[in-house]
């Protein structure tokens, strides 16, 4: 009961990956991304060794589909996994085994992957690529948050007892080895996604406040300053 | 007697460098870029353990003025050699020491460095600066290559009697693999900037079929038959 | 269509690629040249992530022939790759894939392997090898420039009704430090290989008075003073 | 204005940080734990390289206060940062540059550093290693929260007129695989520490389900069956 889009933009070559599911906390099991690397997502049923392991053969410049074999050959519960795989070139592979609930599956396009697993149906791929690919030239984490959106209102996800609200959500983009572009997560929350749009446009108030008062901080003024200058904005 | 334009593309974080000089093979020297970790170049008296050591220590998260003081302390011959640092978030440091040949110099730009010794003067470092800047729409190595166009269109080097003609130079560029995304060279050649034009745009035409037949190679019509339609479509454009 | 040599130096240890082809600016597809490790050159259609992958592999002890292995496994293309691999023990491993056009093939020699494809026939493999192994006491970089020397007369590329010129060459060879002992390199010439010789009997005029000025810089004389001195000398042999 | 506290476990060598602030995503500067490695802080005006160079570094065997010099010499303007390093020994070190505001320091001993700036005085990082410090057999993710929650009750940030609230918060703890054992969050939130507990209440719940599901899908319970379970012994 997850749904994610793993991506890479073509003309900033970052990489990043939304993801939004009933589960808690679930941003806290996506350490599978490295600028410059590339991106490996497992879900459904996660072992997590297998993300970080991806990312480590493809930095030695294995293909994405060399790599899925490998994680195949590595572990006797693939079919339980729905795992997705994108290089630092936009070349991208996905598995859906048998184990994970229905209706679970995922959509390969031009640089992306969108994927999930327990949902409504594959309205709900449908409706993450159409988010995804509906302003191709915003920033990558605007789009990677349309594309949940568009996943949410085409249905989510649909457990036993019908419809399960998004509890978890989160939205990473890198553009460097060392550090995230954007971190955002909400872990616990009724309407995670919907939550997860407040935090990101706050915080992309804040991102070059933040990002400058690193680089030179002799210049920056207090964060109470900077408040306070929004307010009056505001 | 070389200038060079070193740089991080803002856009896209390639790595990438243009250079020419009178020296020959300079080529052989422009081992100091590496996607995702940075870019440096060691140059007049060329200390060639220096880039390799500089990766390393980009590698490792150092800034690029700490790259240089350890670079500094590592080499009892420093002030015979012009060195530049980039490191992956476009930070820069450049140091040209005392002891270079000639005017010699350098100028610092956001996410470059144009550098020189033995040259005209200071115009030629200046022009490169500016020809990298003025060419902010274009293709990041059209960037560097107009650089250094505008380098040696500003007297290039002078050496003890009067101009030096650039006999190599050279253009590369690196993006997120260990492989250079373009690797051009002029090794030895009267007019070694016209000559690296010459073939870059030549090349330029080449690269999106030898991506293609790598990818794809099924398909792949075979390289004098692409060769022949290039051919073929240049003479229809000429007339 | 391309044809190669990768060869060892018995004595030295040193180890080096030599390249001549149709293709344009060959020298910057040759990243597979690793000083203390091995060589890997992937052609006919070369995907550029090998020869790092390789280079890789083989650093961490695995054998050539498990490296192309390796090869094999990660890529659906492998029938259009050529590929030669060279460890510093001087190991070899070859692959000419069905799918590399024209005459293909590559052959072993006594530390060395050439390897070439639309190629006017297995003579040039030979005529590189004999080349190579000509005059073993020299210099490497001089050996492969005789290799592919050797490759080119003994008719190099095409077929028998159409010759195909060399339009850019290449000679890469390195040592024990972590950059190339020789890189000497023609990317756009209507003859190459003749130009490549020029380049490297001329750079090889220049290796010692570049290196000074590297170790001792206090010492060195000004280049241009220095390239009079050369023209000079060169008059009196005149 | 931040406060910190870095652990590690005597016990079982496990790693972890706390972490509150006014400012906003915070977990975004708190990817610093590599497992029996190391843990490390850099806050106030952070200098986001800082981590990942720290971590390097005591990969290869330098000690806390090695790797704490490296970083002074690397960095311009380490006089605005505060910086604290935990080494896979426990040894511990903290710095706290002058120009950085507010009232700021830390607390350190073996095996913690209790850290932060802006705060409301120095009872603060002491409330927050006295709360560390009182229960070394529990869990790490348990002592650290412990520590977190006794720095909000001790005042936490702000200056003898003004209080900060805390708007986010993180919690993260690794045991000796390469992925967090634990990796909790609140990006944006009024009261981000109580949150933080909230969201740790409810994690700590989910977590063995979570770790059995990954690693033995076969005949693992649905999540709607689980919380079943869970309503029932409830």
């Amino acid at each position: 009961m997850t749904f994610s889009i793993i991506a890479r933009c073509p003309t900033t070559r970052r990489l990043g990956l939304g993801i939004a599911t009933f589960s808690i906390a679930a941003g806290g099991r996506c350490e599978g991304i490295r600028h410059g690397v590339g991106i490996c997502k497992t879900q459904a049923y996660i072992n997590r060794g297998n993300d970080l392991l991806a990312l480590q053969m493809l930095e030695q410049g294995l293909s994405p589909a060399a790599v899925m074999k490998s994680l195949e050959a590595n572990d006797p519960d693939h079919e339980f996994r729905q795992i997705a795989i994108i290089d630092r070139e936009g070349n991208a592979c996905a598995h859906t085994g048998s184990g994970p609930r229905p209706w679970a599956g995922h959509h390969i396009g031009d640089g992306f992957v969108a994927f999930g697993n327990v949902l409504a149906g594959p309205q709900v791929i449908d409706g993450i690529v159409k988010g995804f690919l509906a302003k191709p030239d915003d920033e990558l984490e605007f789009r990677l948050l349309a594309a949940l959106e568009g996943g949410r209102d085409a249905g989510g996800q649909v457990g036993g007892d019908g419809h399960l609200p998004e509890r978890s959500a989160a939205i990473f983009v890198v553009s460097e080895p060392d550090h995230p572009d954007i971190d955002a997560r909400v872990d616990l929350h009724p309407e995670a996604i919907a939550e997860l749009r407040r935090v990101l446009e706050e915080f992309k108030i804040y991102e070059v406040f933040y990002r400058d008062r690193g680089y030179r901080p002799d210049l920056a003024m207090s964060q109470a300053e900077f408040v306070a200058t929004l307010s009056k904005r505001a | 007697m070389t200038f060079t334009l070193l740089a991080r593309c803002p856009k896209t974080g390639q790595v990438g460098i243009g250079i020419a000089t009178y020296s020959i093979c300079v080529g052989l020297y422009c081992n100091g870029l590496r996607g995702n970790v940075g870019a440096t170049m060691s140059q007049a008296f060329v200390n060639q353990g220096n880039n390799p050591l500089a990766l390393r220590l980009l590698a490792q998260g150092y800034t690029p003025q700490r790259v240089l003081d350890d670079l500094k302390a590592n080499d009892p011959n420093h002030e015979f050699r012009q060195i530049a640092v980039i490191d992956r978030l476009g930070r820069v440091a450049a140091s040209t020491g005392t002891k270079n040949r000639g005017w010699a110099g350098h100028q610092v730009g956001e996410g470059y460095v144009a550098m020189g010794n033995v040259l005209a003067g200071e115009k030629t470092v200046t022009a490169m600066a500016k020809a990298y800047e003025a060419a902010s729409s274009l293709s990041f190595e059209r960037r560097l290559l107009a650089a250094i166009e505008a380098g040696r269109d500003a007297g290039g080097q002078s050496g003890v009697d009067g101009h030096l003609t650039e006999r190599s130079a050279a253009l590369m560029v690196y993006g997120d693999y260990d492989h250079a995304e373009i690797d051009l060279r002029v090794d030895l050649h009267d007019k070694a900037v016209e000559e690296l034009r010459r073939a870059f745009e030549e090349y330029d035409q080449y690269r999106g079929y030898y991506k293609e037949r790598s990818k794809n190679p099924k398909d792949a019509i075979p390289q004098y038959q692409f060769v022949a339609e290039l051919q073929k479509r240049q003479q229809e454009a000429a007339q | 269509m391309t044809f190669s040599l990768i060869g060892r130096c018995a004595r030295t240890g040193r180890l080096g690629l030599g390249i001549a082809t149709f293709s344009l600016a060959v020298g910057g597809r040759c990243e597979g040249v690793a000083a203390n490790i091995g060589v890997c050159k992937t052609q006919a259609f070369p995907n550029r992530t090998n020869d790092p992958l390789g280079i890789k592999l083989l650093a961490q002890g695995y054998l050539p022939k498990r490296v192309m292995e390796m090869f094999a496994a990660n890529d659906t293309e492998h029938s259009y790759r050529q590929i030669a691999i060279m460890d510093r023990d001087g190991r070899i491993e070859g692959h000419t894939g069905p799918g590399c056009r024209g005459w293909a093939g590559h052959k072993e020699g006594k530390d060395c392997i050439a390897f070439g494809n639309g190629l006017v026939g297995p003579q040039v493999l030979d005529g590189m090898i004999a080349g190579f192994l000509e005059k073993p006491d020299d210099a490497l970089e001089y050996r492969l420039m005789r290799a592919i020397e050797g490759g080119r007369d003994a008719g190099g590329q095409g077929t028998p009704d159409a010759h195909r010129p060399e339009r850019s060459a290449a000679i890469k060879v390195v040592d024990r430090r972590d950059y190339p002992d020789v890189d000497v390199r023609v990317d756009v010439h209507p003859t190459a290989v003749a130009e490549l010789r020029r380049v490297l009997e001329e750079f090889k005029l220049y290796e010692e008075f570049y290196r000074g000025r590297d170790t001792d810089p206090s010492k060195a004389i000004p280049q241009d003073v220095f390239v009079k001195e050369l023209e000079a000398r060169r008059r009196v042999r005149a | 204005m931040t406060y910190t506290i870095l652990g590690r476990c005597a016990r079982t060598g496990r790693l972890g940080i706390g972490i509150a602030t006014f400012s906003i995503t915070v977990g975004r500067y708190a990817h610093s734990i590599r497992s029996m490695v190391g843990v490390t802080v850099s806050q106030a005006n952070a200098n986001e390289n800082n981590n990942q160079i720290a971590l390097r570094l005591l990969d290869q065997g330098f000690g806390a206060q090695a790797a704490l010099d490296h970083l002074k010499s690397n960095d311009a303007y380490h006089s605005y940062r505060q910086i604290g390093v935990i080494d896979r020994t426990g040894a511990a070190v903290g710095y706290t540059g002058k120009n950085v505001r507010g009232w700021c320091g830390e607390m350190v001993g073996e095996n913690y550093v209790s850290t932060g700036n802006g705060l409301r005085g120095q009872h603060v990082v002491e409330a927050i290693a006295k709360a560390f410090l009182a229960e070394p057999d529990a869990d790490l993710e348990h002592r650290l929260l412990m520590g977190i929650e006794a720095g909000r009750d001790a005042g936490g940030q702000g200056n003898a007129t003004t209080h900060r609230t805390e708007r986010s918060a993180a919690l993260l703890v690794y045991s000796r695989d390469p992925y967090p054992d634990i990796d909790l969050r609140v990006d944006l939130h009024e009261k981000a520490v109580d949150e933080l507990r909230r969201v740790y209440v409810e994690y700590k719940q989910y977590e063995d389900y979570y770790r059995a599901r990954g690693e033995h899908p076969r005949g693992a319970p649905s999540q709607e069956a689980f919380m079943t379970t869970l309503r029932k012994a409830s």
